[in-house]
């Protein structure tokens, strides 16, 4: 409950102070948010297969609208990747002055209180409106702040997320009336909504193109790339660190025990899809020149590893795609940040306008690499496990798909060292501009995210044994269906 | 006295006398003096229903009827004398400025 | 025991701390001192411990925590120093520790320098990691983790773009190497659960054959990325663009041969299956006789060298393929030493002639540079397999392994090589160190005796590819194969008949006779006749052919690297653009053509309202009434 | 008997209302209009709604098509200047109420009919009505009044003449 009250107080707060100040409210109020995420932690089980600070309030009785909130260890993944990315994120925004701070940190700290909420509702129809909440945010965001074309562009992605949430709350509203007793829109009574498993196919493909879209999956990503772009980076992170894991979460949380009953089969042209969304966006990722487009696509491909892993509905899937969710969180906002940081001295994002930066900035090419490499899955940097094992469980799952998804490590190492080549390495322009050092808001952002890195990358049980138990309660709940 | 059909076929006939009068008339007052027989129409079933259930409910929704008629009329025909003063008619047909 | 396990491990990962966080602050020398100290440290622990496995003790585990468990994966960050190891360690320790020595007076000019340090001892902690690493995925975090090194130090220079583009290559070559090896290590989960070495040889017999084929399969195409072989191979030369020291630690001596390595740990499967041995017969084989052949026409002194690894590395593999694993192991050994000594050699030139590297502006330079002529010959000689250096034994236990073990066809081919190798090596010799120098007059006033600290690890390399052979020598000497004993108990060798000593004798005569024809010819060819070889487009026939390396690089790129990019081009510009935003903008712009028509209803008449109001009216009745 | 009077009133009524829309000049419907008033009077009074036949005359018949004759004189309509639609339109319009007749009886006779006649009660009577009226609906009772408030202040509000509006009409 505290997670979302915080921020959202915070947000309205902000408004009310000067750009400095405003800076330094947000940045206590996320830091105070992840401290108190972080004393959640210390108290939660992490053996009982249970919503723990479970806590339940009438609402709106005759919507069966309830204020019902859990954690599990899912969830708390997701809580802990929310509120340590937003501290990230507002400390990034130090060094910025857009117009009116003030309103954009309140946004921010907005956007973190929905998506708390996000991962905290344990009733459809509070999920559906946290997630709704979550989107105004971004559009302001985006919509104000945003670069070049940001009026057509916003109103592509906001289309397309209504066009998925639309989706979402028919399947609420659909598994709602199937609820035994008095219909009810709470987790544990939808869970065991009585279905044919026609009805759950329907309700399981009303959900993925919801959620695909968020993610997104192949062939619902056209939004994505041009909305990234032109987002301000504080906006590109959200979307990318932490938005999109709405979608995964939903997926893991809601679509799979809904529509338990529905045929696995669907599931087959789900990861079909997420593989072909792999290579696809590497492949131009490839030949991609903006800086911020290679890493909007290689997004897309990683996701789309982590959608066919999560998909195989095994538990190393499960668990690798919960792990590399939070890795992709930190590592595409580490990512985003440097794009942000090199447009910032080079006012271009133009991979060829740019070469020769690593001469007179070696932290600043170290910490890139760091984190290029957490991107590229190399071992002892946290993207490793997260990859190996949904590459893993994609292979166990059919051999064609694990090969055929295993490309990714090789495309993700050719366009990632082509960036990190033709932005620091070759001879140097001659426009005389240098990265030069970082400011300390720079420098603690980055050196947090490659702490993290590396830290994952070395411990990933860390956060393995935050969510094990419940996968395995999830996966018990699915075994009642008919997937298995 | 008649049964309760005979009622309903009245009131209807009146309705759509109401509804014709709205359709193929163009004086704006007229119209709303339609609008004040389909009222009636409606009036009348009501407290046929009304004698016919013996409840008074029925009868008091009547005269609420009414209430709220003499209200709509005070209104519309202020809204008639407003449209006459700009356009010196009141003639419904003139009035397509809701395109725009 | 396992202590000195976790500090060769961690010595080297706290040199590179060191020498990365600090060593800016620090002097050059001091950065050196303790980079190099790091390796040595690590070097007396593989001491330690080959001491310890030889009197007869176990193989050494070290467990340290559990890195990854999810569901049936449960991985163990555990290290395993058993004979294969440790015989490995040593290599990479001893001639690492020497190669540390002499970069000190390589890059003492480079302002990297601390750089370059950190960088190599990183490299040394992962080359150890691979090879000690208890399971496969450990192992495949060394393997990353060298290839990652190997990608840092080739770009070292990263000011060059063409460095740039090699690195990347080099880089992306092995991950597609490394693709097939994490498949592999998949389907060890798949199939037994774990990818723990002592688990997974143990229960090897339980599998089906058909899958240890497809598991073996799979780990060759790892081994065949990150060693160079066909078609995987054409990073290497272009790998030269790092540091010397470089060339000579990673892309010589021991990264390399961790494909060699990783055949050789997975002998038990190896040596089961039919189909991937053949295989890497059939790849080294072809390796061997193509690289050598492209050696023939190279002009640049470390491109030779280069070619000449891969076709070293293809000999290897044809003792792999074979089934003569500690013989492979043996190869490993004695090519670490005297390529080592050859790349460092060619650094020493290189450093003498200010960093020109083509031979045909070279030669003579024996005069000035006595020290580096001497082991740099002796080098050269124990490459061509003149009796009784280093490289003799090793080679002619491969021809006499393949002549048993295969048949005639992959000793001729192999001997044919061999005497290739010879040719391209002689001819590198002669042309850089003997008849007149043909660089500027600049260069002829700089040349140089290389530093102290440069000369003595090639005079120690120079004596280790001297008596190197002495860890095998045949039967046809010692009836003490030294590397064989040692190893068979941790590789399992198929069973190849001894070659009986007529069969060595021959081969030793032969080897003589045809090696002291080769060095008449070409000494009088290129020194007394002063034939200096042309480039690269003035050759024609199979020559051109030949120095355009069978033109391996073009064709890549027209069949790979030219579809892919046009694929992305195409996805992104039709797929994405046209078809996919197509269909979103079609809906948009449907709902406008539909806007536009219904819009003619909304004649702002009320009357017509009206009308449509009641009409719909009527027909919401008539359907309530149908229903 | 009292049936006899229903149809007569019935038919009566009908007449006048069909005379109301189609008098061209409008003060003539305002006049057919009171007449229908008038008789659905009557009809209240056959169903003993004493209160609802006094509340009619003087509601209706009285106050608002007294109002509906102020405005029409005040306005200067009581000619027959009305335009006329075109024919189409009014047989469109009378085919769609036709229409709308049709479907409202055909929902009647799909329906139970029933021949009972209606009883009489005396729920209608002032005094009954009244108990109820200040009784179970005093609530809607007073806020009827302030519905009344809030239309008289919006017919001052829109009837008023603004500033500049003279010149809007001279133009």
């Amino acid at each position: 409950m505290v997670l979302i009250i915080i921020p959202f107080i915070a947000s309205l707060l902000a408004l009310f102070f000067k750009d400095k100040l405003a800076k330094v409210l947000a940045l206590t109020a996320s830091v105070v948010q992840l401290i108190t995420n972080f004393v959640l932690l210390s108290g939660f089980d992490l053996k009982a297969n249970a919503f723990q600070y479970f806590s339940s309030y009438t609402w709106f009785n005759s919507l069966g609208l309830n204020f019902t909130s859990g954690i599990d260890g899912i969830a708390m993944v997701m809580l802990l990747l929310t509120n340590l990315a937003s501290v990230l994120i507002i400390l990034s925004s130090w060094d910025n002055n857009y117009a009116s701070m003030t309103k954009f940190l309140s946004l921010v700290l907005l956007m973190q209180g929905a998506l708390n909420g996000v991962f905290l509702s344990m009733n459809g129809l509070m999920f559906y409106i946290f997630w709704e909440l979550a989107l105004l945010p971004i559009y302001f965001i985006v919509g104000i702040w945003g670069g070049e074309n940001r009026i057509k562009i916003t109103f592509k992605f906001f289309i397309y997320t209504f066009l998925g949430s639309l989706l979402m709350l028919l399947a609420l509203i659909f598994v709602y009336l199937h609820t035994p007793g008095d219909h009810s829109f709470e987790w544990d009574q939808m869970i065991i909504a009585q279905m044919t498993g026609w009805e759950s196919t329907l309700v399981l493909w009303a959900f993925f193109i919801a959620f695909a879209i968020k993610m997104p999956i192949f062939p619902f990503h056209t939004w994505q790339a041009d909305t990234y772009s032109v987002a301000p980076a504080q906006g590109t992170m959200l979307l990318s660190g932490i938005m999109l894991k709405m979608g995964i979460f939903g997926m893991i949380r809601w679509m799979y025990p809904m529509a338990k009953n529905a045929c696995g089969c669907n599931y087959n042209i789900f990861i079909i899809l997420a593989v072909i969304g792999i290579i696809y966006a590497a492949i131009i990722a490839i030949k991609q020149n903006d800086i911020k487009r290679v890493i909007a696509w290689s997004s897309v491909s990683h996701v789309g590893l982590i959608a066919a892993g999560i998909m195989t509905w095994n538990k190393e899937g499960l668990q690798g795609g919960i792990l590399q969710s939070f890795n992709h969180g930190i590592n595409v906002i580490g990512l985003f940040f440097i794009a942000e940081i090199i447009e910032r001295r080079l006012k271009t994002r133009e991979l060829t306008q740019m070469g020769g930066l690593a001469k007179y900035s070696r932290g600043f090419s170290f910490l890139f690499m760091v984190i290029m490499l957490g991107s590229v899955a190399v071992p002892f940097t946290n993207g490793f496990t997260g990859e190996f094992l949904l590459l893993n469980a994609t292979f166990n799952y059919h051999v064609i798909l694990g090969v055929v998804s295993g490309l990714t490590i090789i495309f993700c190492a050719v366009y990632m060292l082509r960036v990190y080549q033709l932005a620091m390495f070759g001879p140097e322009k001659d426009n005389g501009i240098r990265i030069g050092k970082l400011s300390w808001s720079e420098f603690v952002t980055l050196g947090l995210i490659v702490v993290l890195v590396l830290a994952i990358g070395i411990f990933p049980n860390w956060i393995l044994n935050i969510s094990e138990t419940s996968v395995d309660g999830l996966l018990n709940i699915m075994k009642g269906g008919k997937t298995l | 006295m008649p049964p309760i059909d005979h009622y309903i076929w009245l009131s209807s006939i009146l309705f759509s006398i109401g509804v014709i009068g709205v359709l193929i008339r163009r004086n704006g007052i007229v119209l709303l003096m339609c609008v004040e027989l389909m009222l009636n129409a409606v009036n009348l079933l009501f407290t046929a229903f009304a004698t016919n259930f013996q409840d008074s409910a029925g009868q008091v929704f009547v005269f609420f009827i009414m209430v709220v008629a003499a209200a709509e009329v005070a209104v519309g025909l202020a809204i008639l004398v407003m449209i006459y003063r700009n356009t010196k008619s009141v003639d419904i047909s003139l009035l397509d400025k809701l395109k725009q | 025991m396992g202590s000195y396990i976790a500090i060769a491990l961690f010595s080297p990962l706290l040199g590179f701390t060191i020498s990365g966080l600090f060593g800016r602050f620090l002097p050059k020398n001091v950065t050196g001192i303790i980079a190099s100290l790091s390796v040595f440290v690590s070097f007396v622990c593989s001491i330690m411990l080959f001491n310890h496995l030889h009197n007869g003790g176990d193989a050494v585990k070290l467990e340290t925590f559990n890195w990854i468990a999810a569901g049936n994966i449960s991985i163990d960050f555990s290290f395993l120093a058993d004979k294969l190891s440790v015989w490995m360690m040593m290599i990479i320790t001893g001639v690492g520790f020497l190669i540390h020595i002499y970069s000190m007076g390589y890059m003492h000019h480079d302002e990297g320098f601390y750089k370059f340090f950190a960088y190599l001892n990183l490299f040394i902690f992962s080359m150890l990691t691979l090879v000690l690493g208890a399971n496969y995925v450990i192992m495949f975090f060394g393997w990353e983790g060298v290839g990652l090194c190997s990608y840092l130090l080739i770009g070292f220079w990263y000011a060059n773009k063409e460095y740039g583009y090699a690195a990347r290559k080099a880089f992306i070559m092995n991950r597609i190497g490394d693709l097939g090896l994490l498949l592999g290590i998949f389907m060890l989960f798949n199939v037994f659960g774990t990818t723990d070495y002592q688990t997974v040889f143990s229960s090897a017999g339980t599998a089906n054959s058909a899958t240890i084929e497809l598991i073996c399969i799979l780990l060759f195409v790892g081994a065949v990325g990150k060693s160079a072989q066909i078609p995987l191979f054409t990073w290497l030369p272009d790998a030269m663009a790092g540091p010397t020291p470089v060339s000579a630690l990673i892309h010589a001596a021991t990264m390399v041969t961790a494909g060699i390595y990783l055949v050789a740990r997975s002998s038990v499967f190896f040596v089961s299956s039919e189909l991937a041995s053949t295989i890497v017969l059939v790849v080294g084989l072809v390796t061997a006789v193509v690289a050598a052949t492209i050696g023939l026409k190279q002009n640049d002194i470390k491109k030779v060298l280069a070619y000449s690894t891969v076709s070293q590395l293809g000999y290897m593999f044809v003792a792999l393929g074979v089934g003569a694993y500690s013989t492979a192991l043996f190869h490993v050994t004695t090519h670490a030493f005297f390529k080592a000594l050859l790349f460092l050699g060619s650094g020493s030139v290189i450093h003498a002639m200010s960093g020109e590297q083509d031979i045909r502006f070279m030669g003579g330079l024996s005069k000035k540079l006595k020290i580096t002529h001497f082991t740099f010959l002796l080098g050269t000689l124990a490459i061509a397999g003149v009796p009784p250096l280093a490289g003799f034994f090793s080679k002619d236990e491969i021809l006499a392994k393949a002549f048993y073990g295969n048949g005639i066809l992959v000793f001729i081919l192999l001997a044919v090589t061999s005497v290739i190798t010879a040719v391209y090596m002689f001819r590198l010799y002669f042309l850089t160190f003997h008849g007149e120098f043909r660089g500027t007059e600049e260069q002829k006033h700089h040349l140089h005796e290389s530093p102290s600290t440069m000369t003595i690890p090639l005079i120690i390399l120079a004596i280790l590819s001297c008596v190197g052979g002495g860890l095998g020598l045949s039967s046809l000497f010692s009836h003490h194969h030294f590397a064989d004993t040692f190893l068979s108990s941790v590789l399992t060798n198929a069973n190849i008949p001894h070659p009986s000593h007529l069969f060595e004798i021959v081969v030793l005569v032969v080897s003589v006779v045809l090696l002291a024809i080769i060095i008449l010819m070409t000494r009088s060819y290129y020194t007394k006749k002063q034939n200096v070889p042309t480039s690269a487009d003035e050759e024609t026939g199979f020559g051109r052919i030949l120095s355009k390396k069978y033109y391996f690089d073009e064709i890549y790129k027209t069949l790979i690297q030219k579809p892919i990019e046009w694929l992305s081009n195409f996805a992104h510009d039709f797929i994405d653009r046209k078809f996919i935003d197509g269909i979103v903008n079609i809906s948009g712009r449907g709902v406008t053509v539909c806007g536009n028509y219904l819009r003619r209803v909304q004649t702002g008449n009320v009357e017509f309202y009206l009308l449509a109001m009641v009409v719909g009216v009527i027909a919401f009745l008539i359907i309530y009434q149908l229903v | 008997m009292l049936s006899y009077i229903f149809y007569i009133l019935s038919g009566l009524t009908i007449l006048t209302a069909i005379m109301m829309i189609a008098a061209r000049n409008p003060v003539h419907s305002v006049l057919y209009l009171i007449i229908t008033f008038f008789l659905i009077s009557g009809q209240y009074l056959l169903m003993n709604a004493q209160f609802l036949f006094v509340v009619n005359i003087i509601v209706y018949a009285g106050a608002i098509m007294v109002l509906f004759l102020f405005v029409l004189m005040l306005l200067n309509l009581n000619k027959e200047t009305e335009p006329q639609k075109s024919m189409k339109t009014k047989l469109a319009g009378v085919i769609s109420g036709g229409l709308l007749l049709v479907n409202l009886l055909g929902a009647l006779v799909k329906s139970n009919s029933s021949t009972e006649s209606l009883p009489i009660t005396d729920v209608g009577l002032v005094k009954n009505l009244g108990m109820v009226l200040f009784t179970d609906f005093v609530v809607p009772f007073e806020i009827s009044s302030i519905l009344f408030l809030a239309a008289m202040v919006g017919a001052v509000l829109v009837g008023k003449r603004h500033k500049g509006e003279m010149e809007a009409i001279s133009e």
